[in-house]
């Protein structure tokens, strides 16, 4: 959906089937055209020239006619069917996943995308791809339906706790598109989504060995916080949202369940990010998820900078108990999994 | 349309006891069928077996009971129908679940 | 038998005594078992509906004039799409037509004194309402954020609003359709007059009773599969939820197997008034009588056959996906018939462009394209792309709106005089027709392309490229508020300002124009006997033609 | 319409019980008629939808309902069986004495009907304790709280395949009032058998270590059981109503109401019974008896 014109008419083909859809789509619009004109002109012709000349007139009586009731009757059929036909074929495409395809899990959650690469590199709300490669995504959900939805690759897919749902697709042009939650899964249903990046295979190996990052730490969190960890679908929002409120707590008292408080201080912080349920505000139910070997200590020192910028303090100075010795060793994590399995041990 | 009032003379106390008659020995041949295991049939022959005597049982109801038999076409229309469109809930449902790749990984 | 020119031609000459002069307390009202109050009642409730749901529609399009979720909260937006749409679908455009329209007509139209089971009719009445205060209740305790679809597992575990009330409400609801609808066909099937054949009946009666078949047979799943939504959400047994061996899929099936049909409950008494307008203000027998007729079964009984088409990415397996794509291509064919004859119909008529026709020829061409949108959510591999988009949004409205709401403002105002015996002011009835069309078209339209680029349904806060799609469509909207606002007022006005109408003002021949209008209690004077076939405009449907023709002569003809 | 008299001038007489908007009785009887077939399909359909979700789930898990359905007693399901169909019997032959005017044998029918009715739902009591007393009730609180007791614990413990079907029940400690499965013996059956489907591969195992997960297994034989007491509960709440519809047929034959000319109330509560008869029909074998061959 990068086109330039003012108003958008339709979204960029960026997938191999996505010129298919269009053409169906293409084709049904000149069968609507082809409908549409002839009847509208009709009603238009003879309410012109078969207005009332004389009120309460009895015009010439008139039967039907079986030959073309069947002649419309058999029409639309036949058309109805090359349509079925298209429909059929461009779906076959759509779903039949080729055997030679690039693994990508993800797991929907209220609401938050989470990705992670066949090779093990996680994502949140946003998917990197390489372009020209058969990707084909494997999800589910950890809580309700959600749906996986890719406008410019003109797929999409519900995803259902306790299944796995599958789609595919082969970016044709490297860019950023949207990516949406396309199945209602409750308050925050709208934010619930990201951009695909679409890579030349040189950058997305680059990717793959590493962020670049230019920005501030303040800056970076800000867009860690608000994009890439979805922190604010639950951390921002008004009096409505679910997780605790950050604005203003740094180095402040928090009371926590269990009566006991803490200094909300850059430990604190890293703290609940890395062990949500060891310290729960008071007030709030343990539903954050472990952000631990999703994040890494690079971000976590700008997740830390941007939650204190909300409490007015500046400066990136991060104390030593933020910042243990390993700081800068990025800590992908290769444990597939956990993730993957919705809570399933409620027993 | 109906003639009610020659209606009962279709049905007497003797016929309506046969009836009942065919009903309890149905129901008591239902109880046993199923304690036979049919298995070697096929599978789910003893569910199939005791779905023909309730139909059996359903028809003698329907068709004497509550004068079905004696009735305008209209009734015997309605009285399939619903059935005829249990049968569409039954089957278009079906479809989905006898060809739907699994994926169940857990439940 | 029946002196058919004594009545049907003028101005009666001294006031009878009509259904609504007959009896003035409260209680005359309440219990009463006339059809024709029923349906005024129902007319009140009805349009209170609308006007509620209407409110919600104005908030959903003022909040996405602009992409952040700003004029409202986003759990009040979710609030607010859900209960426009329960609002709008349960209590408004279920009933509409059905209860208010054919309530007061089909009894008349087939020459009956009354509905064969009147008791039956205002107990389906009183259902309505304790389901419609139970859901306005729990709307005002602070409402439900499901959509209208009540998807599990979001309705039964996550969702913390007051979805019990208002499935209840919903649940309660359905037995009053249920009721309207089992009245209808038995009332069709032994209350016509004398002489009135199958083929003679108005072709409203049978798409009444195509409706009301879909109401019966339908309409009970609807019921137990919120039943077991209360159950599964009070209790936790787990048989939509997949964490304990159930499946939520299976409450999709169950939900879309009544609300696939129901679209039809919404439609096709729409279909039913359109071909009264269109033949009747084009003074010319409706083209092809049995295809139409046949086509309201046939769409009746095939809507039970596409359910899944709701279902494409939710999961369903791709060999039934492929089949219900099959059969809702096949659906189309029947609607496709109507339109060809309605289009036939006017072919050589005396087409008069008063305001029930232009909501007629306003249907046409909406109801024209809502249908065609329809065959591109048929074709499944584009609607993998346009599932749970604004085009399927745009789509429905077309159906629902452009279908159902303008055929019912077209009945209104066609059968108005004969409701309430006044004549209301045709030239601001004409505006207020072209404003909904013009309105509605700028609103809906724009959907269609915001639906092609992407932009999912339920969304409080969009990407900031579809802006201007939803600016032209708040600005459409606002043209639509108004088109529907003014009916309000000059129908209003016209029952104390208005002029009578007389009995039968445009000398049409169906049979609710040859008693008085408003009608007596018992409908006619005496027992109609039907010599003449259906929309039968000529000398041989008795009516007092040239008489007419010689009264409005010296001013009309210019 | 041929039912049409079109002698409207003259009177007529206004036969007892007809309404104002009908022209004779015949008219009134064909509508009343063809108003509770309607309703009758209506029920159909509404039973149906519980029909759907038991065959969606028989077909996914059927050892889990086999082994749900081996736990009701089909000896009380037949014998409910048995007296519906009596009451069914007895309420034709109501129909059959109010054509022919004959009071007390209508007032003694009915008055038969009504009791079978009644034996019918106190039977239907005496199983619903028997589930409660068993941690039967796919509610979790909603069953019999049994206190655990000192060397009374490893009751529960034991392996759930190796269950004795002619054993006397043990009652295990249920201190919360849970649901409660023990018996896994058809699973082991049908594993031994190759029986099991798919969903049963998954369902009823523990994927890490391969064996049986009783929890698992319990979850699907609860589906059943919520089955089992949504559809008998709407049955019995049908048949709730038919007394109470007995109640007031048997006021109107009391005071000699009907005869040859006027007996439509008792035909149509004569077809609303035959109807609640029918659906159990259908549920005693569907319900009761699934699984009984696998016993054998």
């Amino acid at each position: 959906m990068q086109t330039s014109s003012w108003v958008p008419l339709f979204p960029e083909q960026a997938s191999t089937f996505a010129w298919q859809v269009d053409a169906l789509y293409a084709y049904l619009i000149v069968i609507s055209i082809a409908f549409t004109i002839p009847i509208v002109a009709a009603i238009f012709f003879f309410a012109i020239k078969y207005r009332e000349k004389e009120k309460f007139a009895t015009p010439e009586e008139m039967h039907g006619s079986i030959v073309l009731e069947t002649v419309w009757s058999i029409i639309p059929f036949v058309i109805s069917m090359t349509i079925f036909l298209g429909g059929a074929i461009v779906y076959y495409n759509q779903f039949r996943v080729p055997d030679d395809s690039m693994d990508v899990y993800v797991v929907g959650k209220q609401w938050m995308w989470k990705l992670q690469h066949g090779t093990g590199q996680r994502e949140i709300n946003e998917l990197h791809v390489p372009v020209g490669r058969n990707v084909k995504l494997t999800m589910t959900t950890e809580d309700t339906l959600h749906d996986f939805s890719i406008p410019a690759f003109r797929t999409k897919a519900d995803v259902v706790p306790g299944r796995y749902t599958y789609i595919w697709f082969n970016a044709t042009k490297p860019g950023k598109y949207h990516l949406f939650c396309a199945e209602y899964c409750g308050l925050n249903h709208s934010g619930m989504g990201g951009y695909v990046y679409v890579m030349e295979q040189r950058d997305f190996d680059n990717w793959l060995s590493g962020t670049e990052s230019g920005q501030t730490p303040v800056e970076a969190g800000k867009d860690l916080f608000e994009n890439k960890l979805g922190c604010a679908s639950c951390h921002a929002g008004g009096a409505d949202q679910r997780g605790a409120k950050l604005e203003g707590i740094f180095n402040k008292d928090v009371k926590l369940v269990g009566g006991q408080s803490v200094v909300a201080d850059e430990a604190y912080i890293r703290n609940s990010i890395l062990n949500p349920s060891s310290q729960v505000v008071e007030g709030f139910q343990p539903i954050m998820p472990t952000f631990k070997g999703q994040v890494t200590e690079e971000q976590l020192v700008s997740l830390v900078a941007y939650i204190k910028s909300l409490s007015g303090v500046t400066g990136t100075t991060t104390s030593s108990a933020a910042t243990p010795a390993a700081a800068n060793t990025s800590t992908h994590s290769n444990t597939a999994g956990n993730a993957n399995t919705p809570a399933s041990s409620n027993k | 349309m109906s003639d009610n009032h020659e209606q009962h003379e279709h049905m007497n106390i003797p016929k309506y006891l046969a009836i009942f008659g065919i009903l309890v020995v149905g129901t008591i041949a239902t109880y046993f069928a199923a304690t036979i295991d049919l298995d070697w049939i096929f599978p789910g022959a003893n569910t199939l077996l005791a779905l023909g005597i309730a139909f059996t049982k359903t028809a003698c109801v329907m068709l004497f009971f509550m004068h079905v038999y004696w009735s305008p076409k209209l009734i015997w229309l309605s009285a399939l129908a619903s059935f005829f469109w249990l049968a569409i809930m039954f089957s278009y449902t079906m479809q989905d679940y006898f060809t739907r790749s699994l994926g169940v990984f857990s439940s | 038998m029946q002196n058919v020119d004594a009545i049907g031609s003028g101005i009666s000459e001294q006031p009878k005594l009509n259904y609504l002069t007959n009896g003035f307390t409260l209680k005359s009202w309440l219990l009463t078992k006339d059809h024709k109050r029923i349906a005024i009642m129902y007319l009140i409730t009805v349009s209170l509906f609308f006007m509620a749901g209407g409110i919600y529609a104005s908030v959903i399009r003022l909040e996405l004039l602009t992409p952040a979720s700003d004029l409202v909260q986003t759990a009040t937006y979710n609030k607010v799409f859900t209960q426009h749409g329960i609002l709008m679908i349960f209590f408004f455009l279920i009933p509409s037509i059905p209860a208010v329209l054919g309530n007061f007509l089909l009894p008349i139209m087939i020459g009956a004194k009354d509905l064969a089971l009147p008791r039956i009719n205002l107990l389906s009445l009183y259902i309505y309402w304790i389901g419609g205060a139970l859901t306005i209740y729990a709307l005002m305790q602070g409402g439900v954020d499901t959509g209208w679809t009540f998807y599990t597992p979001y309705s039964t575990t996550f969702s913390n609003t007051y979805v019990m009330a208002v499935g209840l409400g919903i649940f309660i609801n359905g037995f009053s359709s249920i009721l309207t609808g089992l009245n209808f066909i038995v009332t069709v099937h032994t209350m016509r007059a004398p002489g009135m054949t199958w083929f003679r009946l108005p072709l409203f009666v049978w798409a009444q009773y195509a409706t009301s078949l879909v109401m019966i047979l339908g309409t009970p799943v609807i019921a137990i599969t919120v039943l077991l939504l209360a159950i599964e959400r009070t209790v936790k047994v787990g048989i939509f939820d997949p964490s304990i061996g159930g499946d939520p899929i299976l409450f999709q099936h169950m939900f879309w197997f009544y609300s696939h049909p129901a679209v039809y409950i919404m439609v096709l008494p729409g279909m039913g008034v359109v071909s009264e307008l269109i033949s009747n203000f084009s003074r010319k027998k409706i083209f092809g009588y049995e295809f139409i007729a046949f086509s309201s079964i046939a769409i009746a009984v095939f809507g039970f056959l596409v359910w899944g088409h709701h279902m494409f990415v939710s999961g369903q397996s791709i060999y039934a996906g492929l089949v219900f794509s099959f059969l809702t291509m096949v659906v189309a064919v029947p609607s496709a018939i109507k339109m060809f004859n309605w289009a036939a119909t006017l072919y050589k008529g005396s087409i008069s462009f008063d305001t029930p026709m232009l909501y007629g020829l306003g249907f046409m061409g909406l109801f024209l394209i809502g249908g065609l949108t329809g065959l591109f959510l048929g074709a499944i591999g584009l609607t993998v792309h346009l599932t749970d988009t604004y085009f399927v949004v745009a789509h429905f409205h077309y159906v629902m709106v452009g279908g159902q709401v303008i055929a019912y403002l077209g009945g209104i105002h066609y059968w108005w005089p004969k409701m309430t015996g006044k004549m209301y002011s045709e030239f601001w009835g004409k505006i207020s027709a072209m404003l909904v069309f013009v309105g509605f078209n700028l609103t809906f339209g724009p959907q269609f392309i915001l639906g092609y680029l992407g932009m999912p349904r339920r969304y409080a806060s969009y990407p900031e490229e579809l802006q201007v799609l939803n600016i032209f469509s708040t600005a459409g909207a606002s043209v639509l508020g108004v088109g529907m606002l003014m009916p309000v007022i000059y129908l209003l006005h016209s029952l104390v300002w208005g002029k009578p109408a007389g009995d039968n003002p445009w000398m049409l021949p169906g049979l609710e124009w040859r008693t008085s209008s408003p009608p007596p209690t018992e409908n006619f004077e005496k027992m109609p006997v039907v010599t003449w076939e259906a929309y039968e405009f000529g000398e041989e449907s008795g009516l007092d033609l040239e008489g007419a023709r010689n009264r409005v002569r010296p001013s009309t003809v210019a | 319409m041929s039912s049409h008299s079109d002698n409207n001038e003259e009177f007529h007489y206004h036969a007892p019980g007809l309404q104002h908007q009908f022209e004779d009785m015949k008219q009134q009887e064909e509508s009343v008629s063809i108003g509770m077939w309607m309703f009758l399909v209506q029920e159909i359909m509404f039973f149906g939808g519980l029909f759907t979700a038991y065959l969606v789930f028989r077909s996914r898990y059927p050892m889990a309902f086999a082994a749900g359905s081996n736990h009701l007693n089909a000896f009380w399901g037949g014998l409910n069986t048995l007296v519906l169909i009596v009451s069914s019997l007895t309420m034709a032959l109501t129909v059959y004495y109010a054509q022919k005017g004959n009071r007390n044998m209508q007032v003694i029918l009915i008055v038969l009907t009504m009791f079978f009715g009644s034996v019918f739902l106190g039977v239907k009591a005496i199983e619903y304790t028997d589930k409660y007393n068993h941690g039967l009730v796919p509610v979790s609180g909603w069953n019999k709280r049994i206190k655990e007791e000192a060397g009374d614990h490893h009751e529960a413990a034991k392996p759930c395949w190796d269950v004795d079907h002619n054993a006397p029940v043990v009652e295990h400690p249920n201190p919360h009032g849970e649901f409660q499965w023990t018996d896994c013996s058809l699973v082991k059956l049908a594993q031994d058998h190759n029986y099991l489907t798919d969903a049963e591969r998954v369902g009823y195992f523990n994927q890490g270590t391969g064996q049986i997960d009783a929890n698992k297994f319990r979850d699907k034989v609860r589906i059943f059981y919520f089955i089992y007491f949504v559809m008998t509960g709407l049955h019995a709440l049908h048949m709730i109503i038919g007394l109470g519809i007995m109640t007031w047929l048997l006021i109107l034959a009391w005071k000699n109401t009907f005869s040859a000319d006027y007996y439509m109330p008792v035909e149509m509560s004569g077809l609303y019974w035959h109807f609640v008869d029918i659906v159990w029909i259908f549920l005693f074998p569907l319900l009761y008896l699934l699984g009984r061959h696998f016993l054998h």
